[in-house]
C-alpha cells in the first residue's frame, strides 16, 4: 500500500481557462489595450492606402475620400478612434512606472511625469492639425 | 556577451518607439482623415496641398516613422495577445513569423509607397 | 517508507540565528554539507516580526564597557559576565557583516549606519531598517544564504525528536509536511535555533509557530533547561492578537486609563500625573512595574473585561490626528489594519502580553550544550547574556553573535566525527510507528486539542504570569500533569499525511507542555524575586541562595528536577538595580 | 448568539479527492476578526481538518495569502466585517498547484528567487575591520520599495502572464533583482542580467500591472519590471554601438 502521497507531481494544478480575461475587470482592461493595437495597425493601413491614392492623382484620392465616406468604414473609424485614445491614455499613465525619476532624492510624483506627456500630445495633434488645415 | 542575449531588447523598442508614435501621433490623424474630413466637420484639405506635405523629404520621413513603428508595436502586442489570450505559446515560431514578418512585409510596403510618391 | 538523508552540521530552525550559523559552517568549510531544517519557510520565522532594533557599540562616546554594564544591570545581575564581554565585542562586527551583505540599515546623511536609543540603553547604540529591522535582517540572510550552494533546505519538515546514540546527538526524525513522511536526518553535529516558546502563554506577541519545540525536543533528550522561570513581559500588548504597541505611544505622551479613565499609575509609587509626559514618572516607567500595575488593578476590580480578557486603555486621542501621524503612524496603522479600531477617535485596549523568553537549552558561550554533538543559539538557547531580562535590541543580535559561534564551533567538532551509523535508522522507525499509533490510526480520543491548549494558557497565565506564588504555582504544576495526561486521550479529526496540520499542532502542543512544566517548576524552586520573576511570598532578590542559574533536567521518570549553576562574574559585582540615575 | 457569517473555503486532500470541492462553515460576526480568525475557529472548534499556513498574524511573514472573493488577500489583514453579510469565498492562491485545502506548492518561487541572484554582489569584499560601504539616505531610497517583498505572493497569484506560463520569473523575484540592481553597494547588475535578459526573465511580463495593484506592501512589481526593461534595452544599445566594450 502506498502510504504517503509522492510530491512532485506536487498538487492539483487548475487549469486556466481560455476566458480568463473575463474574470476579472483589470485583465478586460488589460486585454482591450493590447487589441488597441490591431487597430494602430488598421489605420496605418488606411493611411497606407490613402499614401497609394495620393501619389495616383487626384481622382484616385477622391475616390479614396469617397470610401472613406461609406457608412461601413465611418463605424469603424469611430471605435478605431476609442481604442487610439484609450492606448493613447493608458500609454501615457504607465509611463511614470518605466521612469524613476528623482529630484533632490524624492522621487518625482508620477503625475508630474505624465503630465507632460499630455501637454506634448496637445500641442503636437494641434500642430499636425495646423499644418494639415492650413492649405 | 551580447551575442548570446536575445533580440528581445530591440523588438521591445521597437514596441516603445511603436507605442509612443500610435499614442502620439495617431488619434489626430485618424481624427481628421477617418472622421472630420469625411463627416464635413472639418474642410478637407485639397489632394496638392497634401500631396506638397507628402512629397517634401520631411513629409516622406514623417510618413515612414508614421506607418512603420505603429507596425512594430502592433506586432509585439499582437504576438502576447496571442500567446496569453488563445495560450498558444507552443506555437511560438509560428506566431512570431507571423506578427513580426507581417510587420516587416507592411513596412516594406510602406517604404515602397513612399518612395513612390511623385 | 523511510527516507534517511545525512549532513555534516544540521541547523533545526531557519530564523535569524539557524540562517546565521549555516553561513558561518559554509563559510569556515565549504567542504562540509549543511542543512536547514525549518518548519515553516526560513524568512517566514518569526525573527521576521522584530520592529525595534540591534544593538551593537557604533559611535565614539560610546563603549563595550557600557553595552556589556547595560546588559547584565539589565538583567538583574544574573546574566554571565564572560559571554556578555564576549557578546558586546562580536555584536558590532556581525551587524557590519550584515551591512556586508546587503541590509538596509538607516542611514546618516554622510552614508554611515545609524543608530537610534532604546530602552535599558544609555547611549544610541540600537542599529535598525525602519520600523522593520527583523524583517530585513531574516530577509538579508536567507537571501545570502541562497548563494551557499552547501547550503541544504529542508522547509516545512517538522523535527519530531533528535536522533541520538549511546549519549551523542547525530540527528533529528522529521515530517515532511506536505508528504507525512517521516524523515531521519543524520549529522555529526545538530544545532536547536528554534526560537521561544510565547505561545505556552495566551496573551504573546509571539508567532503561532513559537512553542518551544526545541527546548523540549533537547530536554527530552536530557539536556538542561537554564533560568526558564524568566519570561518576559511587554505592558502593551493588543488583547486577542498580542500585537505588540511600541513605548513610543507612551513616550510620546499616551495615557494608560483604567474603567473610571483614570491614570491609575499614579497609585503605585510612579509619580503625579502630568498632562506632559515625564521621563521615568508615570507611563514612562519601567516595563516591568507597568505589568505589575495592571495586575493590581485587576485584582481591586478597576479592569475593563474584554471578549479577549481584562484590559486597560491606552489613550492617544488627545495627541490628535497629526502628532499621530507625524510621530506614531506603525501604531495606526496596526490598529487599523489589525484590530479595526482607529486611535485617533477610540481608546487601545492593551495588557501585558509575553514577549520573550529568557531561558533556553543550557549552552556554554561557544553555544555547546552538555549532550555531545548538540549546540543551541538564539532565543532557544540560554547563554546567558539575558540573565533574569532582556534588554530590548540585545536579542537579534545575540542570534547572530551566537548563531556564528554555535555553527563555528559545531562544524569544528563535525570536522573531526565519524559519520553517523546506520542502526540510528531503528529509532526513526519507532517514531513513525508512534506517530502513527497515537495520532493517525488511534481509534477513539475524546480531547480536543485546543481545550487543552486553551486550558494549559490559561493556567500559566494565572499561576505563572507577571506575579507567581508557592500556592499559584503548585496548583498549575497538578493542573498540567492533569493535562498531560488527558493529552494522551486527545484524537484528531484529521489523519490524511499530506499537509496534516493538526498533527504538527499535537506535536508542538506537546513539547509546550513539557516546556510549561519546566518554567513552573523552575519558578516553585526560585524563592526570591530577581528581574521577569516576581514571587509575591518572597519579594526580594536573594543574591546570597539565588545568584544562581536554575537547572531543569527531566528524570527517567519524567518529573523535572531542579539544580543550580553558578553565574561568572568577571568585573561589575551585584549591585542594586537602578534606572536613570 | 452573536450575528453569524457563512465562509465557503476550498477543501482537497489528494488522498482522497481528484478535485476540490467547496465546504460552507458558519462563524461569529465580530468586529475585530480576519478571515484568518475564522479559519482558526474552524479549525479549533469545528473540524480540525481545516488545513491553512499562517503565523505572524501581523502581516509581515507572509504565509497567510489566500484569494478572498475571488481577490488574493493577506487573510490576517482582511476583515470579516468588510464582507459582512457574506457569503465570503475562500480559496487557495491562484495559479499555484493545490497540496491540500487552503495550501499551495510554492518551491517553484523559491527557485526562481536563487535564480536572480537576491544577494550583494562585489567585485572586491571590504573586509569587516573597514566598516560600513557608505550609503546615502538618497541612495538608501532609490531601492527601499523594492526591499519590502515579504514574499507573500498574491502578486503571482494576480498575474495572468504566470498562469499561462509557469516558467515566467515573475512578479516578486523580478522586483527582488530589481532591489538589488538598485542597491549602490551592489556591483552585480550585468550577472543578472544575463539571467533576466532570457524571455522567461523580464520579457515575458506584458505589463498587465495587476501584481502592483494587489501587492500589500506597496512594492511595485510592475515598476521594478518596466524599469528593469529599459535598462536593459540601453544596455543592448550601448553593446551595439560598443559591441568591443566589454562589460
Ligand atoms: C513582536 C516582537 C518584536 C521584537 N522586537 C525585537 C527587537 O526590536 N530587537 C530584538 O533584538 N529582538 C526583538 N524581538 C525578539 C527577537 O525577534 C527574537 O528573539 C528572535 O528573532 C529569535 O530568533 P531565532 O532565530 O532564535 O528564532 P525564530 O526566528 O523564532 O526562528 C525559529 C525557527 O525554528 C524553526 N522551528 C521551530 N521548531 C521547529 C521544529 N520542531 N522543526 C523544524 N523547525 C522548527 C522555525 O521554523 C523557525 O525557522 C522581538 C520579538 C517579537 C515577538
Ligand atoms: S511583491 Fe508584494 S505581492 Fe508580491 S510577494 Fe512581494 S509583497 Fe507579496
Ligand atoms: S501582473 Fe504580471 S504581466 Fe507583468 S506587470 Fe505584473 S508581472
Ligand atoms: S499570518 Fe503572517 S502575513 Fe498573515
Amino acid at each position: 500500500m502506498l502510504r504517503y502521497t509522492e510530491y512532485p507531481p506536487r498538487g492539483y494544478r487548475v487549469r486556466v481557462s481560455t476566458y480568463w480575461w473575463t474574470g476579472r475587470r483589470a485583465y478586460l482592461r488589460f486585454i482591450l489595450r493590447e487589441l488597441s493595437s490591431i487597430f494602430v495597425a488598421w489605420f496605418v493601413l488606411e493611411t497606407l492606402f490613402q499614401i497609394n491614392a495620393l501619389a495616383g492623382g487626384p481622382s484616385a484620392y477622391s475616390d479614396f475620400e469617397q470610401f472613406l465616406r461609406n457608412p461601413v468604414v465611418i463605424a469603424s473609424n469611430v471605435i478605431s478612434f476609442l481604442f487610439v485614445l484609450f492606448h493613447a491614455v493608458t500609454w501615457f499613465n504607465l509611463s511614470p512606472k518605466a521612469m524613476a525619476v528623482r529630484l533632490g532624492g524624492k522621487r518625482v510624483p508620477a503625475a508630474l511625469i505624465a503630465g507632460p506627456n499630455y501637454v506634448a500630445w496637445v500641442l503636437i495633434s494641434a500642430g499636425v492639425a495646423w499644418l494639415i488645415l492650413r492649405g | 556577451m551580447a551575442a548570446k542575449r536575445s533580440n528581445e531588447p530591440f523588438l521591445w523598442l521597437l514596441f516603445s518607439a511603436g507605442g509612443v508614435v500610435a499614442a502620439l501621433l495617431v488619434p489626430v490623424h485618424l481624427f481628421l482623415f477617418g472622421l472630420a474630413f469625411p463627416l464635413g466637420w472639418l474642410p478637407a484639405p485639397a489632394h496638392d496641398t497634401l500631396l506638397a506635405l507628402a512629397r517634401s523629404p520631411i513629409g516622406r520621413i514623417y510618413l515612414l516613422v508614421f506607418c512603420v513603428l505603429p507596425l512594430f508595436h502592433w506586432a509585439h502586442r499582437f504576438r502576447y495577445t496571442l500567446y496569453d489570450g488563445l495560450q498558444i505559446k507552443h506555437l511560438n515560431e509560428l506566431v512570431n513569423t507571423l506578427c513580426y514578418g507581417g510587420a516587416t512585409v507592411g513596412a516594406a510596403f510602406a517604404v515602397y509607397l513612399i518612395w513612390r510618391i511623385p | 517508507m523511510l527516507d534517511l538523508s545525512s549532513h555534516d552540521v544540521l541547523l533545526v530552525g531557519g530564523g535569524a540565528a539557524g540562517l546565521r550559523a549555516a553561513i558561518a559552517v559554509a563559510e569556515i568549510n565549504p567542504n562540509l554539507s549543511v542543512a536547514v531544517v525549518s518548519k515553516v519557510y526560513p524568512m517566514r520565522s518569526h525573527t521576521v516580526s522584530a520592529e525595534g532594533g540591534a544593538a551593537g557599540v557604533a559611535r565614539q562616546d560610546d563603549s563595550l564597557d557600557e553595552h556589556a554594564y547595560d546588559t547584565i544591570s539589565g538583567g538583574d545581575w544574573l546574566p554571565d559576565q564572560d559571554a556578555v564581554e564576549g557578546f558586546v565585542k562580536e555584536a558590532p562586527q556581525e551587524l557590519m557583516r550584515l551591512e556586508h551583505w546587503g541590509c538596509p540599515w538607516n542611514r546618516e546623511p554622510d552614508g554611515r549606519v545609524a543608530v537610534r536609543p532604546f530602552g535599558g540603553m544609555k547611549k544610541e547604540r540600537t542599529w535598525f531598517a525602519a520600523d522593520k529591522t527583523g524583517f530585513h535582517l531574516l530577509h538579508t540572510l536567507f537571501q545570502t544564504s541562497l548563494k551557499y550552494n552547501a547550503v541544504a533546505r529542508y522547509d516545512e519538515f517538522y523535527a519530531t525528536r533528535l536522533l541520538a546514540d549511546d549519549g551523542q546527538v547525530q540527528g533529528v526524525v522529521s515530517i515532511e509536511l506536505a508528504s507525512g513522511k517521516v524523515q531521519a536526518i543524520t549529522a555529526k553535529a545538530v544545532i536547536l535555533c528554534t526560537g521561544g516558546c510565547g505561545r505556552v502563554f495566551p496573551f504573546t506577541t509571539n508567532a503561532a509557530i513559537k512553542t518551544g519545540d526545541g527546548m523540549a525536543l533537547a530536554y527530552r533528550a536530557g539536556a538542561p533547561l537554564k533560568d526558564m522561570e524568566f519570561v518576559q513581559y511587554h505592558p502593551t500588548g493588543l488583547p486577542f492578537t498580542g500585537i505588540l504597541i511600541t513605548e513610543a505611544a507612551r513616550a510620546e505622551g499616551g495615557y494608560m486609563l483604567n474603567k473610571d479613565g483614570y491614570r491609575y499609575l499614579q497609585d503605585y509609587n510612579l509619580g503625579k500625573p502630568h498632562p506632559q509626559p515625564v521621563l521615568r514618572s508615570m507611563e514612562l516607567g519601567p516595563r516591568d512595574r507597568l505589568s505589575q500595575a495592571f495586575v493590581k488593578e485587576y485584582e481591586k476590580g478597576r479592569t475593563i473585561e474584554g471578549p479577549y480578557g481584562a484590559v486597560v486603555h491606552l489613550d492617544l486621542r488627545h495627541l490628535g490626528e497629526k502628532k499621530i501621524n507625524a510621530k506614531l503612524p506603525f501604531v495606526r496603522e496596526l490598529c487599523l489594519k489589525y484590530e479595526n479600531l482607529d486611535p485617533v477617535k477610540e481608546l487601545i485596549p492593551v495588557r501585558p502580553v509575553v514577549h520573550y523568553m529568557m531561558g533556553g537549552v543550557h549552552t556554554d558561550p561557544d553555544g555547546a550544550t552538555p549532550l555531545k554533538g548538540l549546540y543551541a543559539a538564539g532565543e532557544a538557547a540560554c547563554v546567558s547574556i539575558n540573565g533574569a531580562n532582556r534588554l530590548g535590541s540585545n536579542s537579534l543580535t545575540e542570534c547572530l553573535v551566537f548563531g556564528a559561534r554555535a555553527g563555528r564551533a559545531a562544524a569544528q567538532f563535525a570536522s573531526v566525527q565519524r559519520a553517523p551509523e546506520r542502526h540510528l535508522l531503528a529509532q526513526a522507525v519507532d517514531e513513525e510507528a508512534r506517530l502513527q499509533d497515537r495520532f493517525l490510526q488511534k481509534s477513539g480520543g475524546r480531547e480536543r486539542l485546543s481545550n487543552i491548549r486553551d486550558e494549559m494558557q490559561q493556567t500559566m497565565e494565572q499561576s505563572a504570569g507577571i506575579y507567581r506564588s508557592r500556592e499559584s504555582l503548585e496548583q498549575a504544576a497538578e493542573k498540567l500533569s492533569e493535562l498531560q495526561e488527558r493529552f494522551q486521550d486527545a484524537g484528531l479529526d484529521d489523519r490524511s499525511h499530506a499537509f496534516n496540520t493538526e498533527l504538527i499542532a499535537a506535536l508542538e502542543l506537546s513539547c509546550m507542555l513539557d516546556v510549561a512544566e519546566s518554567i513552573i517548576h523552575s519558578a516553585l524552586h526560585r524563592t526570591e524575586s530577581r528581574g521577569a520573576h516576581q514571587r509575591t511570598d518572597f519579594p526580594v532578590r536573594d543574591d546570597e541562595k539565588f545568584l544562581a542559574h536554575s537547572l531543569v533536567t527531566r528524570c527517567p521518570d519524567g518529573t523535572p528536577e531542579v539544580t543550580y549553576a553558578p553565574v561568572t562574574i568577571t568585573r561589575w559585582p551585584p549591585a542594586e538595580r537602578v534606572y536613570g540615575k | 448568539m452573536a450575528e453569524q457569517i457563512a465562509l465557503e473555503i476550498t477543501r482537497y486532500s489528494p488522498e482522497r479527492d481528484k478535485t476540490p470541492s467547496m465546504e460552507e462553515f458558519e462563524v461569529p460576526l465580530r468586529k475585530e476578526w480576519v478571515v484568518l480568525d475564522a479559519l482558526n475557529y474552524i479549525k479549533d472548534k469545528v473540524d480540525g481538518s481545516l488545513s491553512f499556513r499562517w503565523s505572524c498574524r501581523m502581516g509581515v511573514c507572509g504565509s497567510c495569502g489566500m484569494m478572498v472573493n475571488g481577490e488574493p488577500k493577506l487573510t490576517c489583514a482582511t476583515f470579516l466585517n468588510d464582507y459582512a453579510p457574506g457569503p465570503i469565498r475562500v480559496e487557495p492562491l491562484k495559479n499555484f498547484p493545490v497540496m491540500r485545502d487552503l495550501i499551495v506548492e510554492i518551491s517553484d518561487f523559491l527557485a526562481k528567487l536563487s535564480k536572480v541572484k537576491p544577494w550583494l554582489i562585489r567585485k572586491k569584499e571590504k573586509p569587516i575591520s573597514e566598516g560600513e560601504y557608505l550609503q546615502t539616505p538618497e541612495e538608501l531610497d532609490s531601492y527601499r520599495q523594492f526591499s519590502m517583498c515579504i514574499n507573500c505572493l498574491l502578486c503571482y497569484a494576480a498575474c495572468p502572464v504566470y498562469g499561462l506560463d509557469p516558467l515566467f520569473a515573475g512578479p516578486a523575484a523580478l522586483a527582488l533583482a530589481q532591489r538589488y540592481n538598485m542597491d549602490s553597494r551592489d556591483e552585480g547588475k550585468s550577472e543578472r542580467l544575463d539571467v533576466l535578459s532570457q524571455h522567461d526573465g523580464i520579457w515575458g511580463c506584458t505589463f498587465v500591472g495587476e501584481c502592483t495593484q494587489v501587492c500589500p506592501k506597496h512594492v511595485d512589481p510592475a515598476g521594478a519590471i518596466q524599469q528593469y526593461k529599459l535598462t536593459a534595452a540601453q544596455e543592448w544599445v550601448k553593446s551595439l554601438l560598443m559591441p568591443w566594450g566589454g562589460k
